[in-house]
């Protein structure tokens, strides 16, 4: 027979006040298996948990049920107050009579009355409370890091530093992401490369960090603290211990017309290439598309020419299995390309050209060193126009949200482009200039008013080449809606950030959530916005939504305090409201009928069929089976199992039953 | 201009424009890229997005400007707008539900009766041959608008080129186009 | 021979006659014959659209109704603007139960959605293998395809081609041997609706689309629209006197185009109904192709002087 | 005679409803007192039985409410609850209890006043219906909580 032990809080006059708190003690006694029952003013202070503590120790309660304020805010607190008394803490219930009751109902009878149904439920749930043990699990100390932009960078930096091991993989053949594409940054406008080259340079030489470049995630199994990953090293054709980097191979390959992807199209690189001079490893990997020798057999010019031998034409892809116990997500984002834009001649004009291309044009290291020159045919143009928004907040063709830095790095653009043409003229279309951050609305100001760019409102509806001039055809919805036509030499279209490619795919081996625009999840928007909803899986940068680099290195290393926090424990402690199969004694092991149904439903891949074996080895049946390590708790499997051989610890049928029979 | 009514009653311009159209005026985010891609931006008195600005605004006397300005006419539903415009604005069957309700309302802007007649005309000949009649559309037309000189030069030449027939084309079954224009009240 | 399903549509019976003549000289050669709707009316053109809709509606759906009894299928309809009133007219009966119920009332028919539509760029993409199979003569000529905006747009209830730069027509002009030139006013307005009452207008926006394709270097402008030839053909005299130049390239309905690729005579594809003589640069034409050089000049003199 | 007061269930997850109804607590928003909210982790965890065993003891009617779509904390045991839900109607059908007892919301965390609302809402389309009073039929079916619900 149970011994409950029922305590009923005033909260001052906040539940006294309208519920007869002492009616529903008296009430609560009246229950059979209720072995003590009093109300107290206020239950949370240390006398009202000495209370509580004295009652287990001296009636020899099995189960205590408070009524006070939301578990929400107090359950903790009770059920460290029934540990120390010695009562499994999750023997302890609370009902919710404060935020569900006193405050939103009046003064009457019926308050009173539901009070005590409150009460009543819980004490018929805590009636079959099983005590539980807190789940432990042990944790691997490495960290793997996805993607090598300034988010991985800094994550992996600031993991290293605090003394763990980190794994870093990036796909393309050397770091630093979109940034080492950047001229200069705003709001500074110091040079992009000059502040990353150091960082890239760091993270190659960390004694904990190693390193894949050119590699892949392949596959991730196992949970929080304890993950195994698959990396894929795509084959180099160069031995990397090898190489020296000392670019021979490349600059003789004969094969030298590929659109350069770090140059963004306006350049060119040869199939044996280094994306860039201060690339991190510097060591080159063959395009096997477009290589002479793998596309017809023949050339094999770079072979000859290295001086350490290290071309390997037959190397193959490797496949690396780690161990991590954590995982950050720095995969960052796109942009769309300008062929995205009809009216703007899908592509078709080569001097329309995105953000990104403009980086290019006026980086020092570019295919102009840094002078402005339009594509078509290398002419200084004298008239540019920027058109901000270009498919962001555009539901019909584009996406619906604002992509965040364009207004930023557009000024930017604007200014540069100023900055080396001083007669030239620069016009921004713009729908809104959103330049929240510290120095940022000053930036603006500065293009505006220093550097005489003429911001125009309103949208551009057509772009089209006449005479060798690109005609924009827009709005000043500011001079009365009425279209204005400028002759430009040089168009550069602000175009959306978008999900990096592969974000989504990712984002399913890792089983974490995505939005519709497959930007990854965070837990909360505002409370947990470096975590996923996955344990353990942790995100930086513009994977999550566009972001400029200070936002982004802020989440990195705000990532990576949540990793470092996480490995500073010896082992992993968590609730063990979780959900078990049922074993029963031989001859049916079971209820479980084996059917699977369970398995595809729960969103945390926790469950697994088990085979049930006798001690002679002979397999009797084949049962679900709840790895704890895994299962969040959430009860679909409950809900579906037909057989009800599953239960959900903390909240089994038995115990939603009873509850709702006393309601 | 006055101060602010408070125009989304039930029986204001934009209310009614999305009970009969679906098209909801506060989509539209004042980007101005229909007005830029108009053809007929330079023509009107008040382009696409100003119209629907002025909608959104619903200022004493914005709705009566809107019903008597020459745009209704002049746009010619090309359909540019509506391709472009970010917030999917249908603004040709904004612009056909305005049209209709200038009509009723009799605001018709001066300049816009021509066409008016234009159409009225082309649809009587649809009505009575079930064709259109070109001839006659021409000449009703120019009846109508008394704008007998306007297109003298062309028609005899037509007419030799073998364009233009003198006698309209008569489809059986009139009774059924009568029908039709009786049921919708055209 | 394949049968299919005619809509003329009014135009093709009167200004627009020579379209319908080309049409139908062309089609043999592909083995196609024409089944014409019964009894058919007008789809109500612009005018309804911009006074009622529901007569808008219901004049279009009278004729896809007859069209469907007689059995029609796959229904040609040359003109970009009855097209355009069709595919609308599908579109919007489909989308709301309750408004082709009402329709189906205002007709007295019931339209079942069983028939399709083709615009004349279809209907010959379809058939670009016959096209090329039966050109006897490359039109050897630099061509301005200009569509309109009636064929694409709205583009998400046309879903024709790309919107902004549709290909099919400089595709099939590519096909019978023509250069179709890189041009940025292919889906610009011709002012169609506005020719008859506001021609100074129509003289102004056509004459944009005439500068353009001169300037791009077309020798001709080809179209898949009544309303577009009339705006750019027949209205030449404004355009001229907009742009305060005097131009003379002529317009080709595609159908014609072909049809002097397929080495059709002039008349039998109505050339010498045009007010701007078809007529093209010798040089070209005389040195590379002469095969082709004469087809203005093998004519009889056109009726007409350039306006 | 007073009027009738019916009895509402209330089956929350604790993410988004509870911590909202808390919410509507600390506004001290007033609503009718006549609804019992159970906690649950997730909407993902009802099942049919769940609805029966309410509706047997008496409930005259049944509110379930979770996370927003795309808000579960669980990423999708509000879907899963919501696929059963057109399972579950049929079923309710079936034993004669009028669907409009049942009824669906999202509240979230922020959403105080719209639980007062629903709360309110239900209760008095509840009242409207009547008393429930088929229970005694229910409740030997009831009594077999393994009964399958076919979700
Ligand atoms: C035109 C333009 C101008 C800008 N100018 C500025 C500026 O002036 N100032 C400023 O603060 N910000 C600027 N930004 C923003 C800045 O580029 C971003 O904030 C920054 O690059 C985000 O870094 P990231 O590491 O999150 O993402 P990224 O830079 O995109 O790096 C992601 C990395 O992950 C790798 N990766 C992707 N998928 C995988 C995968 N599946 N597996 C392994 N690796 C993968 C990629 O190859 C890449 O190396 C600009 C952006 C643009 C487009
Ligand atoms: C009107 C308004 C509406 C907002 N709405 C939103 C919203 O809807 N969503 C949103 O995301 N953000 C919103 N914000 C922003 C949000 O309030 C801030 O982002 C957030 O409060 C910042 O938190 P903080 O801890 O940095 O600073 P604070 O909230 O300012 O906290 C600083 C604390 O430090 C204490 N303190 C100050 N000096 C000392 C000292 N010398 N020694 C010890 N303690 C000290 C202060 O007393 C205070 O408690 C809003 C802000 C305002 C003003
Ligand atoms: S336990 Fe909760 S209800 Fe009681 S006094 Fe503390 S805060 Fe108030
Ligand atoms: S030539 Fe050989 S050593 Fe030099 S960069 Fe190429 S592969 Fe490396
Ligand atoms: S073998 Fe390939 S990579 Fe090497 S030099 Fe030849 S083309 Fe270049
Ligand atoms: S940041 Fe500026 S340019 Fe970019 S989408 Fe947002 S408002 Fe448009
Ligand atoms: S636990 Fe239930 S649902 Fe899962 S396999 Fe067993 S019987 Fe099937
Ligand atoms: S309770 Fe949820 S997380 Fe746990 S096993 Fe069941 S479905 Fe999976
Ligand atoms: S394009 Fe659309 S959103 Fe922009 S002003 Fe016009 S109607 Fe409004
Ligand atoms: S439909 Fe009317 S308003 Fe829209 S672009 Fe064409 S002419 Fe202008």
């Amino acid at each position: 027979m149970s011994r409950i032990g029922v305590f009923i809080c005033h909260c001052g006059e906040n539940i006294n006040g309208t519920v007869d708190c002492a009616k529903v003690a008296e009430a609560a006694s009246r229950v059979p298996g209720v072995s003590h029952s009093v109300d107290y003013k206020y239950m949370c202070s240390d006398p009202g948990q000495s209370m509580i503590k004295e009652a287990i120790k001296e009636k020899k309660l099995t189960g205590v049920v408070v009524g006070a304020c939301s578990p929400r805010m107090h359950e903790p607190t009770f059920r460290r107050a029934c540990a120390e008394a010695g009562l499994n803490p999750y023997l302890c219930e609370m009902a919710n009579l404060r935020e569900h009751c006193s405050w939103v109902h009046e003064k009457s009878e019926a308050t009173t009355r539901k009070a005590v149904d409150l009460i009543k439920s819980m004490i018929e749930k805590v009636k079959l409370n099983q005590p539980l043990q807190p789940i432990k699990v042990p944790v691997t100390r490495a960290a793997l890091v996805l993607g090598g932009g300034i988010a991985g960078i800094q994550a992996s930096l600031d993991i290293a530093n605090a003394g763990h091991q980190v794994i870093m993989v990036e796909r393309e053949p050397s770091i630093g992401g979109h940034m080492s594409q950047l001229s200069e940054t705003f709001p500074t406008l110091d040079c992009s490369q000059c502040i990353l080259t150091p960082r890239m340079v760091e993270v190659a030489q960390h004694p904990n960090i190693t390193l894949h470049t050119y590699s892949e995630l392949e596959s991730l199994e196992g949970f929080i603290g304890n993950f195994k990953a698959k990396i894929r090293n795509k084959a180099r054709c160069v031995d990397e211990k090898l190489c020296t980097g000392c670019g021979m191979c490349a600059q003789k390959c004969p094969t030298k017309k590929i659109s350069s992807e770090f140059n963004a199209g306006l350049g060119m690189r040869s199939a044996i290439y280094v994306p860039f001079p201060q690339a991190v490893p510097n060591k080159p990997v063959i395009d096997k598309d477009h290589c002479t020798f793998f596309q017809k057999g023949k050339c094999k010019v770079c072979e000859k020419v290295c001086p350490t031998k290290a071309i390997r034409y037959d190397q193959e892809d490797r496949i690396i299995d780690v161990e991590v116990g954590a995982v950050v997500l720095a995969t960052g984002f796109d942009v769309l390309g300008t062929d995205f834009f009809p009216e703007y001649g899908y592509g078709r004009y080569k001097d329309v050209i995105n953000g990104l291309q403009f980086e290019r044009l006026a980086s020092a290291s570019g295919p102009t060193l840094g002078v402005i020159k339009r594509p078509s045919d290398g002419k200084v143009p004298e008239t540019v126009v920027f058109v901000a928004c270009a498919g962001s907040r555009d539901p019909a063709k584009g996406i619906e949200y604002c992509s965040k830095i364009c207004c930023m790095y557009t000024a930017k653009h604007a200014m540069l482009y100023k900055h080396k043409v001083h007669e030239g003229s620069a016009y921004v279309f713009y729908m809104d200039i959103r330049a929240g951050g510290k120095m940022y609305d000053e930036f603006v100001r500065r293009a505006i008013e220093e550097d005489d760019v003429k911001y125009v409102r309103g949208r551009v509806s057509r772009i089209y080449e006449e005479d060798g001039k690109l005609v924009v055809k827009g709005a000043d919805t500011l001079l009365g809606h009425e279209p204005l036509e400028i002759r430009a030499d040089l168009v550069v279209l602000a175009t959306a950030g978008v999900a990096s490619s592969g974000a989504e795919e990712l984002a399913q081996k890792l089983h974490v959530s995505y939005d519709s625009h497959h930007f990854f999840a965070e837990a909360h928007p505002k409370l947990r916005p470096v975590e996923t909803n996955t344990a353990g899986i942790f995100l930086a940068g513009a994977c999550q939504s566009p972001r400029d680099i200070p936002e982004t290195v802020s989440q990195a290393s705000g990532a990576a305090s949540k990793v470092a926090g996480l490995f500073s424990q010896e082992e992993l402690t968590r609730e063990p409201l979780v959900a078990v199969v049922n074993r029963t004694a031989p001859p049916l092991y079971s209820t479980c009928t084996g059917c699977g149904l369970c398995m595809p439903a729960c969103p945390y891949q926790a469950i697994e069929m088990e085979e049930i074996r006798t001690r002679d080895g002979t397999v009797v049946k084949v049962a679900a089976k709840v790895n704890p390590g895994l299962c969040q708790g959430c009860g679909t499997c409950v809900a579906l199992c037909r057989v009800k051989a599953i239960d959900l610890q903390g909240y089994t049928n038995e115990q939603i039953y009873a509850e709702l029979m006393a309601l | 201009m006055g101060a602010i009514t408070h125009s989304r009653k039930s029986n204001s311009l934009p209310a009614l424009l999305q009970k009969f159209t679906g098209v909801a005026v506060s989509r539209c985010y004042q980007c101005g890229k229909c007005s830029a891609g108009c053809p007929l931006a330079e023509e009107m008195d008040y382009t696409p997005s100003r119209i629907l600005r002025m909608l959104q605004l619903g200022l004493d006397g914005h709705e009566d400007s809107i019903l008597r300005s020459f745009s209704l006419w002049v746009c010619l539903a090309c359909e540019t707008c509506y391709a472009r415009c970010p917030q999917e604005v249908d603004i040709p069957k904004m612009m056909d539900f305005l049209r209709a309700e200038s009509v009723s309302r009799k605001k018709v802007n001066p300049r816009g009766r021509d066409l008016l007649k234009f159409h009225q005309t082309l649809l009587d000949s649809v009505r009575y041959t079930g064709r259109l009649y070109e001839v006659g559309l021409i000449a009703g037309y120019k009846a109508r608008t008394l704008n007998i000189f306007q297109d003298l030069m062309l028609a005899p030449r037509l007419y030799l080129l073998g364009k233009l027939k003198l006698f309209p084309h008569f489809i059986k079954n009139r009774k059924s186009l009568s029908r039709i224009y009786e049921k919708t009240g055209a | 021979m394949t049968k299919i399903g005619y809509y003329p549509g009014c135009s093709l019976l009167g200004t627009a006659r020579e379209y319908d003549e080309s049409l139908r000289a062309i089609l043999p050669r592909m083995g196609v014959e024409l089944v014409d709707v019964p009894d058919w009316n007008c789809c109500g053109a612009s005018s309804a659209h911009m006074l009622n809709h529901e007569l808008s509606l219901s004049l279009p759906a009278r004729i896809l109704s007859s069209a469907e009894n007689k059995g029609i299928t796959d229904m040609l309809v040359p003109c970009a603007a009855c097209y355009n009133r069709f595919v609308m007219t599908i579109h919007e009966l489909n989308e709301d139960s309750k408004l082709r119920a009402r329709v189906a009332d205002i007709t007295g028919l019931d339209y079942r959605g069983t028939i399709h539509p083709l615009n004349i760029l279809e209907f010959l993409e379809k058939r670009t293998d016959a096209v090329k199979a039966a050109t006897a003569l490359p039109f050897e000529r630099n061509v301005a395809c200009y569509y309109g905006c009636l064929l694409v747009r709205p583009p998400t209830v046309m879903k024709f081609d790309r919107s902004e730069d549709p290909r099919t027509m400089d595709d099939l002009m590519s096909a019978v041997g023509a250069n179709p030139v890189d041009w940025a006013f292919k889906v610009e307005c011709c002012g169609a609706g506005l020719s008859i009452t506001s021609p100074a207008l129509v003289g102004k926006l056509s004459g944009r689309i005439i500068e353009n394709a001169v300037k791009s270097g077309a020798e001709a402008i080809i179209v898949a629209c009544p309303l577009c030839h009339a705006n750019l053909d027949m209205r030449r005299s404004a355009i001229n006197k907009a742009a305060g130049k005097k131009y003379t390239v002529p317009v080709l309905y595609i159908t014609q185009a072909v049809g002097l690729a397929m080495g059709l005579k002039e008349k039998e594809l109505g050339l010498h109904r045009h007010l701007v003589k078809v007529r093209f640069p010798a040089d070209r034409g005389a040195a590379q192709a002469p095969t082709h050089a004469q087809p203005a000049a093998d004519s009889e003199p056109a009726q007409t002087e350039e306006a | 005679m007073s009027e009738f007061e019916p009895k509402i269930i209330a089956f929350v997850c604790n993410w988004c409803t509870y911590a909202g109804a808390d919410l509507t607590g600390t506004s001290r928003i007033k609503y009718a007192s006549n609804v019992r909210i159970v906690r649950l982790p997730c909407t993902g965890r009802i099942d049919f039985m769940l609805l029966m065993k309410a509706f047997s003891r008496g409930a005259d009617g049944v509110i379930v409410s979770g996370c927003h779509p795309n808000d579960c904390h669980y990423t999708s045991g509000n879907f899963h609850a919501r696929r059963r839900w057109i399972v579950f109607k049929s079923l309710l059908d079936f034993m004669g209890i009028d669907v409009r007892r049942i009824h669906f919301a999202w509240v979230s965390a922020a959403e105080g006043a719209k639980w007062a609302e629903v709360v309110n809402s239900v209760v008095n389309d509840v009242r409207a219906l009547g008393p429930y009073d088929g229970y005694k039929n229910l409740a030997p079916i009831a009594a077999d909580w393994r009964i399958q619900d076919a979700g």
